[in-house]
This record gives structure tokens, C-alpha cells and sequence, in this order.
């Protein structure tokens, strides 16, 4: 057995990955960046950026806070907008052997469409639908936290969509499963989990909130396990493929969500702190692999 | 490819109350570096993830090294002053665009606040013609020898008048009554809003550096926006202090927030 | 201005503490083993370890769980029962100037309500209700997660106890604001929040989850972030007291959860790293208070 | 008042892959150790917020010292490894209760297993009468000349037998037809189960020193519990290992778990 020899393929609404490690949206641009540390060839597939219909100015500086093993974030998918997408990045990221996945946002289930219609047209792989993030009051969010609206806006774009589509899932409910099994009824070919926690740090200095935007999103290692309880959850409860994410820096806690249940594991905070992280979790699990004899994550996949 | 590389200290000392100077051996950053790029520091504290980003303040391509300044602000800069020399920290750079040095101009004015001083230093260094050099404190002034060595004629301001002009560094360009064909700035933010509308009214272009809350640095994270607009477009726009910046013509900046 | 004439008292549910800093129930059992670490007598109260009706045999083992920046527990609330505590505790923290707070654990409204009217008998200041505890299935969280079960128990404890009742609310909610209000319009005379999230850690050497419960509640610095948001979103929305708690290990942690409004702080997990920690947590705020020239926390509160 | 304290480390070497033996100037701590019991010891790891649990090996109430034999177990254990001689660790200690050593014993039966191995050197030291001390390992013995050295009869199995007998350490016992009037133990809790079964039907008492995850080490977070049962109660309880244990009269451990 020797590392060339593992398989490591994962199949997400009839797309094969070539290797289960991707990234999580917004942490990796469109790639550009970080083809100058890394070989985009290398990754399963490419999470890029949110994109909306028309451009989006995102919220006010500060964005960025951090915390005690973790990051707040307000972005609030700032993007050029889906056609300058399209233009851009695509042509860009069909270079490499790398399955391309577009986030995308919207603050009506018409302009979720919208995007996912005039992405039909585009060469990419499977569509992320965002209905999660915690930093766009109008939309997104809402979405996320209520059962009903999230079949809705999953049926809608479904219908308005020729790519595969994995609806991605907010942390901050209280049944996570229940989201989930909505997203399932919607016709959903794939779920991702989780998107950012809702945090806040204040400045005791300045006596105001760090972030203009007062709360933030928050990732990175220190939210772990919750990220992982909810992989679990929702993998006990649904059958379709999910792809694990929320504090992911090692192959260790790779193998962690995949042994959750996880069929995909994706990099995202981890990126800002270390460019190749992507590359140490691939090798990482390649290793334990190795060590354990595994020849397929098949075998290990939500065995726990 | 390039990467975050373990480069060894050697030099970290404390220069003024809270400031300290720290110098790298960054073989293949300190050949690439231009004056008012800057790069990325990474903690060893597990609780730190996010890189701290520092100017680089000079730069010695001969030996491969390039020397950084900066302020204790938090607990990331406190865990580097503790960094003793020969240890190694983990850098990324050089990031960011830099000063666009123009060498049509003669009469160069060069504006530093605070910790905004450190990147005009190697800029400095790098200019043609005369230079004036205004720097604002509020106690301790710094680098002012260096300055200096360079050919500087060299103005401070500190706010509590403990060495020279009594007052901020505006109001003592101001009562100097300081002509010249460009003006390069660093500093604090209501600073560099002031020099830039003072600057627009006696028509003197203007650079300046800006500092936001950063995550990654190199342009993928869009945390780190200022609010711009350039000649020719309608409307303004988020543009990346540390891709797009951190230098940015202060008319195209829009300093309302 | 000197430490001494700083004015720390708060007040909650008509109980008046010397100063802001109280413990998180369970992380420090009736304060007997930290006596050999600290004078109790510096502690604005002492928040005892959740007791039920009868004994309490608690989760099997393992119940601990490291992970990045915080800890997973499944300890389950195990307990000697309120009588034994009654006996064995109370005259134990009455020889301390210090409050005593009595946090309460029961499977149903009727187990709350016969802790509460045990409790009516013995010598403490304030009743904590428990209904957010995530390890034990049949109540606590429950309760916690329910606006209108929140509101009921919180009813028929407050006719139950002839003390003051804070009521603990639980983060896995989608909105802690709707919860915070019905457990006010329930009658409570304090909130505390929050309580541990739920998570989970994996060993991938064994194939299994660390903790033999599977999932646990999560606390630490790492949890911070939420805590601090939950604190500021119910200082807005309600207007009685609230103690706030997560990750709180440092002064300037106390001091953000009273600038987003808390009227309380309590140190947690941090007592297991640290068993002086309230110490640094109380002399933090006083030296912020100094520094800023504040003399009285009032000055202060909620006022981000 | 009890307080973590910050001691100097003496030595810290490797003694066979993966263990390590450290010796720490413990002032206050060598003077009340018992043999079983056990130290804190807390990581600098930022990351890392729990105490590390790890019994005394050694005590020298003379000089103050004590001495940890540890396994790197994990993130923890390995940043143990890294310390250098001179550096200072957080520690805090003596926990637990250790061994009740019964002098009217005779005949000792020392029985360990792996990284069990360790708190059993200093129970040796202080025990009366005959000792015979059986060791399991997987396969590389520690401390077998330092149990000797005290004059203990030493038996070793290892599991893939690279040092002497090839199996078990109870099969050991059995072959050997051990006897004995106590047995102390401490090592792997299937270990400890199938020689407590053993001793119970040979009605030999025995004290075995267990482990759990644990938190705080002091008895507050009820994190770190056994199930057990003494003789004058009807129904068992779940103790705490690091205050009531972590030594416990095996008849009294409920082993089903
Ligand atoms: C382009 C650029 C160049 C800079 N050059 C210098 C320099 O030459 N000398 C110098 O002393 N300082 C410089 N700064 C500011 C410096 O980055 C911060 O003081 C430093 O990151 C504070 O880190 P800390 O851990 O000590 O503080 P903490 O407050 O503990 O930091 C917490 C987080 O906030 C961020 N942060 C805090 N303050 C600032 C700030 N003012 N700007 C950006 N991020 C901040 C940190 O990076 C970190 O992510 C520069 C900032 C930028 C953006
Ligand atoms: C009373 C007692 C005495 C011990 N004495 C020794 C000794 O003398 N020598 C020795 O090598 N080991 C001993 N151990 C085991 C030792 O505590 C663990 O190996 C160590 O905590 C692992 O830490 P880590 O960071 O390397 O591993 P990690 O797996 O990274 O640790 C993560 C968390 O799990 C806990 N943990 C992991 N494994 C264990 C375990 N087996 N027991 C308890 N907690 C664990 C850690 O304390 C930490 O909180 C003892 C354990 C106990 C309870
Ligand atoms: C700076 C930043 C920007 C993000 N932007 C998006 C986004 O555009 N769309 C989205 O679905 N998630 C976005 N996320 C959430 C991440 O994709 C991911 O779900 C979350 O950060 C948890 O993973 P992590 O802990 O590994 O970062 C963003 C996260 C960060 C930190
Ligand atoms: C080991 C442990 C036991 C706990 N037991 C209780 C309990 O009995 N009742 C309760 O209301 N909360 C309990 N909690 C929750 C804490 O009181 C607190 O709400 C939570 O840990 C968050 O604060 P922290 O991050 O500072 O620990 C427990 C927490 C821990 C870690
Ligand atoms: S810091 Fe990430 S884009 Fe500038
Ligand atoms: S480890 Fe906390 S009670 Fe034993």
C-alpha cells in the first residue's frame, strides 16, 4: 500500500472529486492568490467566493476581529457580482484539473435564482447555495433559520438551476436536523455545514463593538466542535452528502468529520493562517490512511 | 511558490517606551521589498491566529535583511517583543503596493505619525530631490536621527510639547508655512484625513498609507476594505488595503467613515 | 481614586453582591475545594454545582473532552441531592461573606418546583434554574430551548421558591432573545447565560466519540465570541439583570460582558486551569476601572 | 494557601522511544508526596486549557525533587518533551490519595503495565517485607535496574515478546505461580480488571490505581469518575478518580464498563 495507490474519490450530486478536500467559501477568493502557494491541481474541488446577481458593496470597516482561537468576520459578501464572475474567474480556475463550486447569495428567493440562472450557462460544477450567512440582514440568514423558507428557496433554485446544488447550513438554530431534512425535501443533491457561528468581541478601550457591523461571523478551530456535532447530527439524520467544514486545519480533524459522516471536508480559516493548509490536511489524511490501513474512506465514513 | 518562511531575529530591542526595532534575516523578501510595503508576522501563541502586519521600516538588499518597528499594541506584538535575538519568526511578505515614488517631483514633504513613522524612513532613503520630513508624536519621537542622516530637514510635533512644536503635526506644517510638489503620508487615520483635505486645497498631491483590520493579507479575505473612488468612476468603491493598498492617492480615499 | 473607594456592588433579584464576580455553577463544586486556593470572601457570590430532588448518578466515563481553546463535558449533573446539600454545604459557605446562588436541575417542572420549595427552608440568597443543560436528555434543555415551556417552569418556580430566581438560558437556540423574554414574562428575577454549547470530539485512533454520551456541552475561552453576543442581544431585548458567563478567564473578559451589559460576570472553565482566576478576574476589573477613571460599573454597563 | 507553582526542570530526557523521564525541583510538593499519587502539570499551549495528570515516579524529600516518567500521548505530552533543563513548568500537587500501604503485609505482589509502571518505583521504595514486582509491556521495559536496584524481585512479559516472557503479565503470574498477601497495581484498565478477577479468586486484596480524562484534578468538575461499590453500600456510586482514587481496593471497582 502506498499513497498513490489510496482512493481517495468522493462523488456530490454525480460529481467525482478527485479527492475529498476543498475549500470553505470566502476563505480562498477564487483561487488566484493561492496558486501561488499551492498546486490547484491538488484540491477535490475550489469553494469560491459568494456571488450575488448584481455587485454587492458588503458592510463597513472593521470586518475583521480576533478571537481567542478563532476570527469574527462582517464581510457581507462584498462581490463583483455574477457576471463579473463568469468573465473573471471561471476561464481562470478551468485551468486546472479542480472542480469548480460557486457560492452563491442572494437576498430574495428571485435574486438566489437569478444567479443560479445565469450560472447554467457557465462551465463550473455544482452550485453551493448560501442560506447562512449571518453578516446580510435582508436575506441569507433568514433563510438559513427557518425550516419552510429553506425548502422554498432550495425548490426554487433547484428549478432554476442546470448544476447539482448543495444548500449550505446555518449553525445558529436549534435543530439543525430539522433544517436539514427541510433542504432534503426541497430536493437538495448535497448539504454543507456549518457557516459561520454569530459572535461579537467589543473593544474595552474604545468601548464599542471590534466589527462596525457590532456581530460578526465566527470560525476557525475554536468552533470545531460544534461543527462537528452538527455533521454528525445531520449525517444520522439525512442521506445525502455532506461536505464538513467549521475549524478545519489538520488531517486529523479531517478525518474527525469524515468519520462524523462527512463525505468532503473543506479549509477555511485555516487558509489565513497558513496558505498550504489545504495541501497538510490532504497529506494528513493520506497518513492515516496509511497508518490504519484504510484503502477507501468508504470504510471509515460515518462509522462513528 | 511562495510561502510563509521561518526567518531568524536578528536584533529586537526596545527603542522608545512600547516601540521596539526588530531586524530579519528575510533572504527573498528584503530583495523584492519596495518602501511602504509591508508584511506579515505570524504569532506562536495557538490563541493568535490572524498574521499581524508591520511596514517594513528599511530595507538592505546587500545582506538580505529588512528591519521592522513597531508599537506594543496587544498581546501578538507583546509575545514578538519577547522574541530574543536568534530565534526565528514566521513572515510573508513583502505585501502590498508601496509608495509610488515619483521622481519628477522636486520638493518632497513626508508626513509621519505616531507609529506611521517606520515605512516613510526607507521611502525617504529612496527619493530624489529635497526632502521635508513632519513628524507628529504624542511624546516620544522616533527615527529622528535617521532622518536626519539621510539629508532630511527633519520638523517634529508632539502633543504634550515634550520635544519641539507643541501641537500636531498639521498645525506645525501649517505655521511653517511648508511648500512642496508631493506629499508621501503615514499615520492615524483623522491625521491623514486632515493632510489630505489641507493638501487639496493648496493643490499638492498626496499618498498615503492606510492600516485596517486584516485576516489574510494577501487579498483573498476582503476584510480589510477603505472606501475609494478613482477619476474615473461613478461610484465609489471597497477596495483591499493590503492588495490594493496600502498606499492609495488621498483623493481617491473617501474619508467619511 | 484608589482600589478600595471603587463602588463593585451590583444588586440582582433584590440581592445586593459586594462585587460583580460570581463562578459558574459546576466549575467549582460549593466553593470547599477552592478555599484552599482563594478567600471565598472576596467573591461577590458562590454559584454551587446544579442539585436535583434525589441524588443524581450522572453520565458514564469518560465526561471530559479537551479540544481548541475549551473543553467538553458530560458530567450530566450528577448530584448528592438537594437535602444532602442542604446539609452539608450551606452551613460550610455561610461561614463566608459571600451570596450563595443554588443553581437547580430537575427532569420535570414538578422535580424543579420540589428543589425550590427545599431550598425555601435553607439559608441561600438566590435560586439559579437550570433548564439549558445539554447532557441530560429527559429535562434541562428541553425546557431551555422551548419558549413556552421556558415560561411555564420559570412560572411554577418562582410560586414554588421564597427566594429570588435567576433562570440559566441555553445558547442552541436559533433566537435567545425569544426565550430570554418569555422566561421575564415567566416572572424571573435574573437571567444567566450562557450555558455550554453542544459539541463533540472524535478520537480517530479508536473510531469513536471521546465522550461516552457522544456530545457534551462545550465551554472555554473558545466560546467567548457567542457568549458575548447572546449577553449583548438579551441586554437589548430585556431589561433585568443578567449574569453573564463563556469563556471568561481575564478582567478585560469581565469587562466586555458589562459593557454589552451584564450586571454580573462568572468565571468557569478558566477555574480549572486557573483556581485563582476569579481573583484575576476581580482585580482585572478594578485596575480597567482605575485606568479609565470609572467609579462605579454603572457607568459602564450596556453602554456598547 | 495551595497555589500552582512554577518549578524548574531538572532533567528531561527520553529513556525509551516515546517515554520520558523528567525530574522537577518541587519544593513543597516532594516534602507531602505519597507513592500513587499524582501531579498537574499544565500546558504553556494556549490551545491546550486542561491539566495533564501524571503520577510520581520518585520522591527525594531531602532535595526537594521528584521525578515523572511520561508517555507522549499526545499534544500535550509532547510539549513536555520539548522542555529544556533550566526551563520552568506549571505544576500542582500532590493530588489523589496514592497507595495505603499495609505494613502487617508480608509478601508484596507490585504488578504494572506500560506507563502504570511509574508510580510503582516509589510504593517499592517504601514497602516492608518481600517484593515481587511483575511488569507487561508491549514491548520495551523502563525502570527494571531501578527495581532491582531496590532489591525487588523484577518479572517481565512483554507482547511481542522481545524481552522474556512473550504474553500477558497475568499469564506471567499465573505460570509462575505467584502468591502473595496484597497486590498493588496500576496500569491499563483491562489489565487491572482480568488480575483483579484473579486476585479475587486467589482472595488476595488489591489496591489498583486508575486512570480517567479529567479537568481540573481537584474534585470539583465530577468529570473524572469510576464506578464503585464499598462493602457497606447497597448500591454503587461514581467517585472521583483524582480525589477519592486515584488508588482504590479493586473489590470495590465496578468493572463493567
Ligand atoms: C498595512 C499595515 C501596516 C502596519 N504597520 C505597522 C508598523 O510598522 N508598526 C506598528 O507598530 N504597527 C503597524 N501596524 C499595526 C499593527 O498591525 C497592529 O498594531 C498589530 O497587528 C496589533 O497586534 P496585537 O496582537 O498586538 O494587538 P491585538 O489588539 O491583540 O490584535 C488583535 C487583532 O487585531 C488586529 N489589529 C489590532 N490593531 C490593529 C491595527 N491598528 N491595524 C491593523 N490590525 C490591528 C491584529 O492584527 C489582530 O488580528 C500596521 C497595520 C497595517 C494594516
Ligand atoms: C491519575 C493519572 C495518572 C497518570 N499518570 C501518568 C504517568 O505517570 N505517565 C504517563 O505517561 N501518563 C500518565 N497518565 C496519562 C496522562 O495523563 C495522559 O497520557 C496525558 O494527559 C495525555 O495528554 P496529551 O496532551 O499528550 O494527549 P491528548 O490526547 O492531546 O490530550 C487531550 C486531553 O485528553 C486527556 N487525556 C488523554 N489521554 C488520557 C489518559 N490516558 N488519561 C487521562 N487523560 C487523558 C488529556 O489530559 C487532555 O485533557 C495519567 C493519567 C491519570 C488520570
Ligand atoms: C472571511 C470569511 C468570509 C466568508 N464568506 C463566505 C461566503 O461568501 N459564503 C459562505 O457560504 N460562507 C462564507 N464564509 C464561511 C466559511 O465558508 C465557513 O463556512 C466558515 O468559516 C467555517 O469554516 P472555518 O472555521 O474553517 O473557517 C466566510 C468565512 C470567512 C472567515
Ligand atoms: C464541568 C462542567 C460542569 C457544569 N455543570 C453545570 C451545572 O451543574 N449547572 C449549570 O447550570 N451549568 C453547568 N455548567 C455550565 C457552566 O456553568 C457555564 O455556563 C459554562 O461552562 C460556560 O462558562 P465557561 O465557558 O466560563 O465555563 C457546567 C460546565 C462545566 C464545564
Ligand atoms: S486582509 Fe484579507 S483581503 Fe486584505
Ligand atoms: S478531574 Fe475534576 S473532579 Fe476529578
Amino acid at each position: 500500500m502506498n499513497k498513490e495507490s489510496l482512493d481517495l474519490k468522493v462523488e456530490i450530486g454525480g460529481v467525482v472529486l478527485k479527492n475529498p478536500v476543498t475549500v470553505a467559501s470566502g476563505t480562498f477568493g477564487s483561487g488566484r492568490e493561492f496558486a501561488e502557494f499551492i498546486d490547484l491541481n491538488q484540491l477535490g474541488a475550489v469553494t469560491v467566493k459568494g456571488v450575488s446577481s448584481v455587485p454587492w458593496k458588503g458592510n463597513p470597516s472593521p470586518r475583521i476581529a480576533e478571537t481567542y482561537g478563532g476570527m469574527l468576520n462582517s464581510v457581507g459578501l462584498q462581490n463583483p457580482g455574477v457576471e463579473e464572475f463568469i468573465k473573471n474567474d471561471i476561464p481562470f480556475l478551468r485551468e486546472f484539473d479542480t472542480k469548480i463550486i460557486v457560492n452563491i447569495a442572494g437576498k430574495t428567493i428571485e435574486e438566489y435564482c437569478d444567479v443560479a440562472e445565469k450560472l447554467s450557462h457557465a462551465d463550473i460544477d455544482l452550485i453551493e447555495l448560501n442560506i447562512s450567512c449571518p453578516n446580510v440582514k435582508e436575506g441569507g440568514v433568514a433563510f438559513g433559520t427557518d425550516a419552510k423558507m429553506a425548502k422554498e428557496v432550495t425548490k426554487e433554485v433547484k428549478r432554476h438551476s442546470k448544476h447539482p446544488v448543495i444548500v449550505k447550513l446555518s449553525p445558529n438554530v436549534t435543530d439543525i436536523t430539522e433544517i436539514a431534512k427541510a433542504v432534503v425535501e426541497g430536493g437538495a443533491d448535497g448539504l454543507s455545514l456549518i457557516n459561520t457561528l454569530l459572535g461579537m468581541a467589543i473593544d474595552i478601550h474604545k468601548k464599542r463593538p471590534i466589527l462596525a457591523n457590532t456581530v460578526g461571523g465566527f470560525s476557525g478551530p475554536a468552533i470545531k466542535p460544534v461543527a462537528l456535532r452538527m455533521v454528525y447530527q445531520v449525517a444520522k439524520a439525512v442521506s445525502l452528502p455532506i461536505i464538513g467544514m467549521g475549524g478545519i486545519s489538520t488531517g486529523e480533524d479531517a478525518v474527525e468529520f469524515i468519520l462524523a459522516g462527512a463525505t468532503a471536508v473543506a479549509v477555511g480559516t485555516a487558509n489565513f493562517r497558513n496558505p498550504r493548509a489545504t495541501m497538510d490536511v490532504l497529506n494528513g489524511i493520506k497518513e492515516y490512511m496509511m497508518t490504519y490501513g484504510i484503502k477507501s474512506l468508504d470504510e471509515i465514513r460515518g462509522i462513528v | 511558490m511562495k510561502e510563509i518562511k521561518h526567518v531568524t531575529v536578528l536584533e529586537n530591542q526596545m527603542i522608545a517606551p512600547y516601540m521596539y526595532s526588530m531586524t530579519l534575516q528575510a533572504d527573498g523578501i528584503a530583495e523584492l521589498a519596495k518602501p511602504g510595503q509591508f508584511v506579515n508576522l505570524y504569532c506562536k501563541g495557538e490563541a493568535r491566529l490572524l498574521p499581524r502586519p508591520i511596514s517594513i521600516c528599511e530595507i538592505n538588499k546587500e545582506e538580505g535583511t529588512i528591519n521592522l518597528i513597531y508599537a506594543v499594541a496587544g498581546k501578538g506584538t507583546e509575545e514578538f517583543s519577547h522574541i530574543e535575538e536568534g530565534e526565528t519568526i514566521e513572515i510573508l511578505g513583502p505585501l502590498g503596493n508601496g509608495f509610488m515614488i515619483d521622481e519628477s517631483k522636486r520638493r518632497n514633504i513626508v508626513v509621519g505619525g505616531g507609529v506611521g513613522t517606520p515605512p516613510l524612513l526607507e521611502l525617504v532613503k529612496q527619493l530624489k530631490g529635497e526632502v521635508d520630513v513632519y513628524l507628529g508624536f504624542r511624546s516620544y519621537p522616533i527615527l529622528v536621527e535617521e532622518f536626519e542622516r539621510l539629508g532630511a530637514r527633519v520638523h517634529i510635533a508632539t502633543e504634550d510639547g515634550s520635544v519641539d512644536f507643541k501641537g500636531n503635526v498639521l498645525e506645525l506644517m501649517k505655521k511653517e508655512n511648508v511648500k512642496g510638489d508631493i506629499i508621501y503620508s503615514c499615520g492615524p487615520k483623522p491625521m491623514l484625513r486632515a493632510i489630505s483635505q489641507w493638501a487639496a486645497s493648496q493643490n499638492i498631491p498626496m499618498q498615503v498609507s492606510l492600516e485596517e483590520r486584516m485576516a489574510c493579507g494577501i487579498g483573498v479575505c476582503v476584510g480589510c476594505v477603505c472606501k475609494t473612488r478613482k477619476k474615473d468612476e461613478g461610484d465609489w468603491q471597497h477596495r483591499k488595503v493590503c492588495k490594493d493598498g496600502p498606499v492609495f492617492w488621498s483623493d481617491e480615499v473617501i474619508w467619511d467613515e
